[in-house]
């Protein structure tokens, strides 16, 4: 089963993804954002990693894709806008294109890939809890004042001056 | 039992002898299907009960022409809007508009994946249910806003984003209530939460009292959190004081004005599964799942006893103060304390886990929802954000601390 | 501090408010509502009518007419505000007997016409009020029961269109009936006119008798403009 | 922090809208969810009642009358018929102003409980406003005995009545008397008290006194500013000056004076005062007279003959003004509408709330709209 779901989650994220890329109407292009999200996420699941996808989607899908839509949906002159050119400066991006691509070729190509058994299954929460309160304790407190930074700032910018 | 359920399934195809993958999706579509009867189900059934509900608190009667007090009301309610015309605005983005409730269905229906319905049926036992269903439950904003803003109405695209502010930031208060339930089981597994739940029946660890151990019962903090999950979780599901985003009086329908006959169906369908979501999500964290209530068959016998006295005390008390006999209490609770006392069976079965527990925690908390609903009025927007902001963020916070404090004292986690 | 308070103050009038639907909610049924066609609230008794007007209830919900008693004197037609009340009389035939209404009062008029646009009315009752033999009323039926116009010859749906159903036609008299005395009353009329033609007809001869022998254009003219005028005159008696 | 370009959204509200009362519509200019500017559109349900009256006799107004505040039909016709009978001199019996004050006052409660439960509609609770309609059925049934209509009721004649009250009405009526304290106190149970009620209504949308003064307002909203005004105690008709009574005013217990929450505290004493001046009314109530006895046979008020007579309806003062040329049909009836000024102010005291807001406002002005546009 494996198989075929993962081919079907491999297309929703790449058919999305495509369309997030070359859609005309820029609606749209954020909502397929929603099933590249989702997508990623099956694939952390099939990477055993069933935490990270589940924090992909609280994330992704319920804090950047929504606060993406607003910004989007509530301009009122881009909801209007149609990319009537889909590209330009074509010689410049296909440079880097090529350029980014080869960088990435390089490795993957020069690796010996071996195919192994499946892992099995197994929770990852327990570890991700351990370590993020002994190893990485000190990353863990400078993110969550970053946050709290970030959440007063927010608080301070959305503060009416009466 | 589902992926044999599969096997025979595929055994009657053409070609039975498929290998294990299959069976295995197979399965996985059989349960799919199984919870959308669930909800399709659940849905039609809780209208109803919505309705008598709300007629009895208003002094009316509520449907009663189709079927025997009605009950095929909704039945019939449901074929119509099947046959109803389907109209999607000229001006609206019909993809878009097309898209947007099934978004919303699909993240109710797949939600329920992770419901513990009794101690062997669970549809996907994961380890990390609690968070996912909070995770999945996050998506149906992009559904509201996504037919919201198709519909092109204005009041469409108020509602819509009164809406996602609503759902994002209730999300917080909700994951820091929900996050000390987690500390306190020390397991985001659904069954296993419920599993820390059973035991010793000692309110606030101290005092024996006869109730159960549930979290609600469990201390104090997590007492306050019960509450503030509800109130949080009624702002999530768009239920009144919380429904602004349909707020029929001021947003005529909100994000599905436009919407009408199967589509509108199936928005009701999506928020009726949420509600019942988050029932089963309450009763799963804070009031013991698919536990009894009674520990031990003497215990059992013994509380359903100390009832009868509440009851009968309930009932001479309106009896001399309003000269009215509530018959109702005192004949429920009667007849299961005798059955209970002369058939063991009985007795037996009732402190027994499973699906009966649960479904009754679960239609209490569904009635206290509706109770809410048809008494309240509705908050405004800034109040809403106020609510959240102000009063659930700082007391979860609070709760979270306290629930820390709480097991550092009673010695269940060690520095 | 304040803050608290306002936490307790909600959490404590929320509950009231829900103490009280809760108590409507297992109060034993005691419903306001009823299933309206199977059953219905009693329409208040309110009997102020006497003698044989006894069952007159001043529920207004449909005009009748007891149109035995009615004597034609058109008072309610001119009440009416909305004009939804039409009605035509004729006169009855010399020393026929139109009977009596309960009041006793001797009828004089043939009514070939009372009919009423339920349509129309607004359920005012100002047209009840001037009638001299209280025979116009309203009933308490307000499901329009008995409405004997219901035309068997078009569906439900095009009845919902329809008003006539809504118009009710109170007068007895049969269409016959209303032709023969029309017509016996046209052919009286004209019997007088013809008469008064005659007799004018012999004056203008005598008339121009005496003409040509004052042999005087002028006159002739007069007199004819004057012979018009009568004739007008009398036609327009005749009719009414 | 710099200020952000934002666009202004025009948003019509109605005339098909829950909340608009009718067939209103409002043209509200919003910044996202705060109202800048709201523009009343009237007329929909313009019926040409003034030009009508000019085509009909007297007597033949009163229908329609009725018509113009159809929540309050009792109370228009009594204040035509107080308006026409000033005209003509008419004296009428006791037992009629009586029974005249007794019937305008339960009208006055039974659109206040409309008023009441509507209110409670816009905030968003139900289970009122069903509450509020149940009482009114009680008093529709008091309506439907006395007047055989339960709606428009065209009971109140130029000179009279058009019935007695029937046997067993006053009794009915003391019984509907006893049980009213009882439900007032269950919408203070569910409405008055309920903090989410408090919260949606107390210091928004204050009134004061200088604007209402300004836009012509009067009735409860005018009180709920603070303005003990009531034409029934400052210009007593019909028997008013025989009852004890107080004028409610609003007194700003939750917020400020003037507040949506005062307005409607306002009309819940004011049904609360209306049920004594009732109760004292059928206490007094003369056995005997006949109600039709000084209804005139023709009505031919003398040429150049003109009238304005003030009269408070449960939305304030209602003025006829009707001009005679001495034939049996008014050559002018003009009605000063009091919810057609109340609603004038409606702009001035929404700018700056929320779009929930206007509505609260909107309900709390208790409009009717067949009374603004007529």
């Amino acid at each position: 089963m494996a198989d075929l779901i993962f081919w079907l989650f491999w297309g929703l994220t790449v058919a999305s993804a495509s369309i997030v890329a070359f859609s005309k109407n820029l609606i749209y292009a954020v909502f397929s954002l929603l099933g590249t999200f989702i997508g990623v996420a099956a694939m952390y699941i099939f990477l055993n990693a069933d935490f990270v996808a589940v924090t992909q989607i609280v994330i992704y899908v319920g804090g950047i894709l929504v606060l993406l839509i607003f910004g989007i949906m509530l301009t009122n002159r881009i909801t209007q806008t149609v990319i009537s050119e889909s590209s330009f400066q074509k010689m410049f991006g296909l440079t880097v294109v090529f350029a980014v691509l080869i960088m990435v070729l390089i490795p993957v190509l020069g690796h010996t890939w071996t195919n192994g058994e499946p892992m099995a299954f197994q929770e990852t929460i327990h570890q991700i809890g351990t370590l993020l309160f002994t190893d990485y304790i000190l990353l863990f407190e400078v993110a969550s004042i970053l946050l709290l930074g970030a959440l007063i700032g927010a608080a301070t910018l959305a503060r009416k001056e009466r | 039992m589902i992926e044999s359920m599969a096997n025979w399934f595929l055994s009657l195809t053409w070609f039975p002898q498929m290998e294990l993958a299959s069976v295995k999706l197979l399965s996985v579509l059989l349960v799919g299907a199984g919870l959308f009867a669930f909800i399709a189900v659940n849905a039609i059934v809780l209208v109803y009960v919505e309705r008598k509900v709300s007629a009895f608190m208003q002094v009316r009667l509520g449907p009663m022409r189709v079927g025997p007090y009605g009950t095929l009301q909704t039945v019939a309610d449901a074929l119509k809007l099947l046959l109803k015309e389907d109209i999607i605005p000229t001006l609206a983005d019909s993809i878009l508009f097309r898209v947007g409730p099934f978004i919303i269905l699909i993240s109710a229906i797949v939600a329920f994946a992770a419901i513990p319905f009794s101690p062997t049926v669970t549809a996907a036992d994961m380890s990390i249910g609690l968070y996912y269903i909070v995770s999945i439950s996050s998506i149906v904003v992009v559904g509201i806003v996504m037919s919201g803003w198709a519909s092109n109405n204005k009041w469409s695209l108020y509602g819509a984003m009164r809406s996602a502010a609503q759902i994002v930031s209730y999300e917080i208060p909700v994951g820091l209530t929900l996050l000390a339930v987690v500390a306190m089981a020390g397991s985001l597994n659904m069954n296993e939460i419920i599993i820390a739940q059973g035991g010793s029946s000692n309110l606030f660890h101290w005092i024996p009292l006869p109730l159960p151990n549930w979290y609600m019962f469990n201390n104090p903090f997590l007492f306050i959190a019960f509450f503030m999950y509800i109130i949080g979780a009624t702002a999530e599901i768009n239920r009144t004081p919380f429904d602004l985003p349909e707020s029929e009086s001021e947003l005529v329908a909100g994000f599905m004005t436009e919407y009408s006959g199967i589509r509108w169906a199936l928005f009701f369908l999506s928020e009726y599964a949420n509600f019942t979501l988050v029932a089963f999500l309450t009763a799963v964290v804070f009031m013991g799942g698919w536990q009894s209530p009674f520990e031990t068959i003497f215990a059992a016998k013994t509380s359903l006893l100390v009832l009868l006295a509440l009851a009968l005390a309930w009932t001479g008390y309106v009896k001399t103060k309003a000269n009215r006999l509530s018959i109702y209490p005192l004949a429920i609770i009667g007849l299961s304390t005798i059955a209970a006392w002369l058939f063991p069976g009985f007795a037996i079965w009732i402190t027994e886990p499973g699906l009966f527990w649960i479904a009754m925690k679960v239609l209490s908390l569904i009635f206290l929802l509706m109770w809410f609903r048809w008494t309240f009025p509705r908050l405004r927007v800034d109040q809403l954000m106020y609510v959240s902001w102000k009063v659930l963020m700082p007391i979860a916070l609070f709760n979270l601390i306290g629930v820390a404090t709480w097991m550092w004292l009673t010695g269940e986690i060690q520095f | 501090m304040n803050y608290f308070k306002n936490i307790y103050i909600a959490i404590s009038t929320l509950m009231t408010g829900m103490k009280l639907t809760l108590g409507y909610f297992v109060r034993p049924r005691e419903y306001v509502t009823l299933q309206y066609p199977d059953e219905v609230w009693p329409i208040p008794e309110r009997n102020i009518g006497t003698g044989e007007l006894a069952s007159y209830n001043v529920i207004r919900s449909k005009l009748h007419v007891d149109i035995d008693d009615c004597i034609g004197c058109k008072k309610c037609e001119r009440a009416c505000p909305v004009g939804c009340i039409s009605i035509d009389v004729l006169k009855g035939d010399k020393g026929e007997d139109l009977g009596v209404t309960k009041n006793g009062t001797s009828i004089k008029l043939v009514v070939t016409k009372h009919q009423i646009d339920m349509s129309e009315c607004m359920f005012c009752d100002l047209c009840t009020h001037p009638c001299p033999e209280d025979c116009i009323y309203m009933e308490a039926d307000y499901r329009f029961e008995r409405n004997d116009n219901k035309r068997k010859d078009v569906t439900v749906k095009e009845r919902w269109r329809d008003r006539s159903t809504l118009i009710y036609d109170f007068a007895k008299i049969a269409q016959e009936d209303v032709d023969a005395r029309t017509a016996k009353i046209e052919e009286e009329n004209r019997l007088k006119a013809e008469e008064k033609e005659k007799a004018m007809a012999e004056k203008l001869a005598a008339a121009a008798a005496k003409q040509t022998a004052k042999a005087d254009a002028e006159q002739t003219q007069n007199v004819k403009a004057d012979v018009e005028t009568t004739l007008f005159k009398t036609t327009e008696g005749g009719e009414s | 922090m710099g200020r952000l370009h934002t666009e202004e959204m025009i948003l019509n509200m109605g005339p098909q809208h829950p909340s608009t009362h009718g067939v209103l519509r409002l043209k509200l200019i919003t910044d996202g969810e705060i109202v800048s500017h709201v523009e009343p559109v009237i007329g929909y349900l313009h019926r040409s009642f003034e030009k009508h009256a000019e085509n009909l006799e007297y007597q033949m107004v009163s229908p329609f009358v009725d018509r113009a505040d159809y929540i309050a039909a009792m109370n228009n016709g009594h204040a035509y018929a107080i308006a026409v009978e000033k005209m003509l001199g008419i004296e009428l019996p006791p037992r009629v102003e009586y029974i005249r004050v007794i019937m305008a006052e339960f009208q006055r409660i039974a659109s206040h409980l409309i008023a009441v439960g509507t209110f409670g509609l816009d905030v968003g609770g139900i289970t009122p406003f069903i509450y509020c309609m149940r009482e009114r059925e009680l008093i529709l049934d008091l309506f439907e005995m006395a007047s055989g209509a339960r709606l428009l009721y065209n009971y109140i004649w130029i000179g009279g009545l058009a019935h007695d009250l029937p046997a067993g009405w006053v009794e009915k009526a003391y019984e509907f008397l006893d049980e009213f304290d009882f439900h007032v106190e269950e919408y203070n149970r569910i409405l008055t008290t309920n903090k989410i009620f408090i919260e949606r209504t107390a210091d928004v949308g204050v009134l004061p006194v200088e604007v209402a003064i300004n836009y012509g307002v009067t009735g409860p909203n005018l009180r709920g500013s603070g303005i003990p005004f009531d034409v029934r105690k400052n210009q007593p008709y019909s028997f008013y000056d025989r009852f004890e009574w107080k004028v409610p005013v609003g007194e700003g217990a939750m917020g400020s004076v003037g507040d949506s929450w005062d307005r409607y505290m306002v009309r819940i004493e004011e049904m609360l005062e209306s049920a004594k001046i009732i109760r004292q009314a059928l206490d007094q109530l003369p056995a005997e007279g006949d109600v039709k006895a000084a209804i005139p046979k023709k009505i031919r008020p003398p040429k150049g003959a003109e009238i304005y007579s003030r009269y408070e309806n449960p939305r304030g003062e209602l003025g006829f003004y009707i001009r005679s040329d001495g034939t049996n049909i008014p050559t002018r009836v003009k009605m000063r509408s009091p919810a057609f000024s109340n609603i004038s102010a409606l702009n001035e005291i929404s700018q700056g709330w929320m779009m929930s807001d206007v509505i609260t406002i909107l309900g709390s002005l208790d409009i009717v709209l067949g009374e603004i546009d007529r």
